[in-house]
């Protein structure tokens, strides 16, 4: 016999416990943000093969591979950015592998396919990890839905024994009892990770490099790369410029020049008529010109 | 796939699962079959194979004596029934010799140990138990002192574990009791007891020092708690 | 005793057992003599009329699951002869259809109600029913439960998503534990604890199902998953 309780802790399946009857399985004590009703990549990706009843070891991952980025698009903004990061991860890997498979039977001899193969082969062995600890994830559910319907006898000792018990010995006084309670009470330092806030160096937005160099090529005309950028405080400064200055070569309202190879790079204001005659706005000529492929730049969570 | 499909065409979980994937399903049908056992909801299934069996589970798990109505509401059988199978029982356990013996104390039903048992049974809670405390339940009490009355859970929070098992040898050795329930929550409030206030040498709760500054009080602490 | 006896002359234990000690004296008395009663203190004295009693009566006391060495030191008698009386004992509670059952869990043996009876139990218990774990936390229950000591970083790569909330709250019920920092990252290392074996209604991780079986050529997999 199953105690209402017990019976309803247990089925917890496999793949088929998503989709249309995914939500309610979510138990009233969930305490995990769930993407779109997967916890991650992996779990996305089990399903979606197991909708289209492939094989993980059939190595036709392909077929899956629109429905992973139709799912990741449509998950749209509000995403964490971890979370968003470990999706694309997969669904890049999953576009390699699709575009791989678009080519004309290809010979393994070329480097990038080597690259890609092998990021094949680890993309499935870590899925084939994740699926193997989902399966006994879901046996451990079992197990701990079946022992609790067996209680451990949990009750005080009999007076008598009680009275039994050694006087206890705190062994302390007020002032160290203070001092462990501060302890306790303080709050815990963050899990010492491994710092990656040297790898984000804060954000540099293209944009705003463009801007500060419209605004000096429009005052001075002409000037040497290394002019713009001799008071860049950082590499990724100067890079942040450069992409800027490509940006306005593509839109035309500037011209380079370069006498000898590795040698200065003069930069010359050269906009058509239109956009340089006027009192056009160095941010607005900046914001026309550098596109949306670098606006998209986050801004970095607090300035250095 | 074509492309162009709806986003709710690649939504999985539409179609039944690969069988090939899903594995190892017997038995979670098995028991997902009996979810819906009427069995539980008639009034008067006794949820059990015996009355015995039945009797002897709910009295293993009382820590107060148990009296036959309640025990009885329980079973789900008349009180004259229940009587005569918990003496029965009671009868059994002595005449089998058992360490255990079913007594009615003040009016109810206990389990307790034997008492031509008593000697081993007072070794092992004599030489089980450590005069001192560990450092986890030094903590917890600590806590406790200062941030009285608090539930288990807010506890668990700060420690970031689980102290079930810490409040109850605190409560065994007598260091704190139990003051009433928090309204909102139906959780049980622990404070320190008086000889907490003796075995630490102080004769009010007034005379714990004052703690830092730093250290998050009471209803900071309940926002953090709420918050996670 | 005269002053200036050697040590081996003040041991105790050198009479035979008073055998009113361990007649029917009421509770108080028999306890009150056996602390310092010497025959407490006979290397070989039982302190119960069986073996199977004494252990029975220690059994009833465990609030948390007690080792065979620790129940063989307070019963005075081999671990092995104690071991064959245990199983002996709860292999006759199943014969019997009895309501409790005696259960080797986490290390140790422990009375529990009988799963059979789960419903009754359920009926008289109304707190303490343990609260579901998601999806999420099974699965990083149980890649802790495989790859322990691990760090919350290697759970995330497993799991393709951050663990840190997940973990914080299987620490906070207690169903794992930190294990010390990783060496070169500094990382904190966790593990699962007794509780979350006592959970799962085991003795050891070794019963836990085996991982092999769930994994295509695993030691390959290995391989290539470090690389990644």
């Amino acid at each position: 016999m199953i105690t209402a309780e017990a019976a309803e802790a247990v089925p917890r399946r496999l793949e088929q416990a998503r989709g249309a009857e995914g939500s309610e399985l979510v138990p009233p004590t969930a305490f995990a943000v769930r993407v779109g009703g997967f916890e991650g990549p992996f779990d996305l990706l089990l399903s979606l093969i197991a909708k289209h009843r492939i094989e993980v070891t059939e190595l036709a991952l392909h077929t899956v591979t629109d429905d992973f980025i139709a799912h990741v698009r449509a998950q749209g903004p509000g995403w964490d950015l971890d979370e968003a990061t470990s999706f694309l991860v997969i669904a890049a890997t999953l576009l390699d592998l699709k575009a791989a498979r678009l080519l004309p039977d290809g010979s393994v001899e070329d480097e990038e396919d080597l690259a890609l193969l092998e990021a094949r082969d680890v993309l499935f062995a870590r899925l084939l990890q994740y699926r193997a600890f989902k399966e006994v994830s879901a046996l451990l559910d079992g197990m701990l839905a079946d022992a609790a319907r067996r209680r451990a006898r949990d009750v005080g000792l009999e007076p008598w024994l009680a009275e039994l018990l050694p006087e206890v010995l705190l062994g302390l006084g007020p002032q160290e009892f203070a001092a462990i309670a501060e302890s306790a009470l303080a709050p815990r330092p963050p899990e010492p990770g491994v710092s990656v806030a040297h790898v984000h160096a804060p954000a540099v937005s293209v944009r705003e490099q463009a801007a500060i160099l419209v605004e000096r090529l429009r005052r001075r005309g002409t000037l040497t790369f290394r002019a713009l950028t001799e008071d860049a405080g950082s590499t990724l400064v100067v890079v942040g410029r450069f992409l800027a200055l490509l940006e306005l070569y593509r839109d035309g309202v500037v011209s380079f020049e370069q006498a000898a190879a590795l040698g200065d790079l003069t930069v010359r204001w050269s906009p058509p008529d239109d956009a340089g005659a006027g009192a056009a706005d160095a941010r607005a000529i900046a914001a026309r010109a550098v596109t949306d492929e670098f606006a998209g730049v986050p801004a970095p969570p607090e300035e250095a | 796939m074509e492309q162009g499909a709806g986003v709710t065409d690649v939504l999985p979980g539409a179609e039944p699962a690969d069988p090939v994937l899903v594995g190892r399903q017997s038995e979670r049908e098995l028991v997902a079959s009996v979810t819906d056992d009427d069995d539980a909801l008639l009034p008067d299934a006794l949820g059990a194979p015996t009355l015995e069996a039945a009797c002897e589970a709910v009295l293993l798990l009382a820590d107060q004596p148990l009296d036959l109505v309640s025990l009885a509401a329980v079973v789900r059988r008349p009180v004259e029934q229940v009587e005569a199978v918990v003496r029965g029982l009671s009868a059994q356990y002595t005449e089998d010799g058992r360490g255990f013996d079913l007594r009615e104390v003040a009016g109810g039903w206990r389990f307790y140990t034997r008492a031509d048992c008593a000697q081993v049974v007072s070794r092992y809670v004599v030489d089980g138990q450590q005069a001192r405390l560990t450092q986890a339940a030094l903590e917890t009490l600590a806590i406790i002192a200062y941030r009285q009355p608090i539930s288990r859970g807010r506890i668990s929070a700060v420690r970031g574990v689980n102290v079930d098992g810490v409040v109850r040898t605190l409560l065994t050795r007598g260091l704190i009791e139990e003051a009433g329930v928090e309204p909102g929550s139906q959780a049980t409030l622990l404070r320190t007891s008086a000889y907490f206030l003796e075995r630490l040498g102080i004769s009010d709760l007034a005379q714990l020092p004052p703690l830092a500054e730093h250290v998050p009080n009471y209803d900071e602490l309940g926002d953090l708690v709420d918050r996670a």
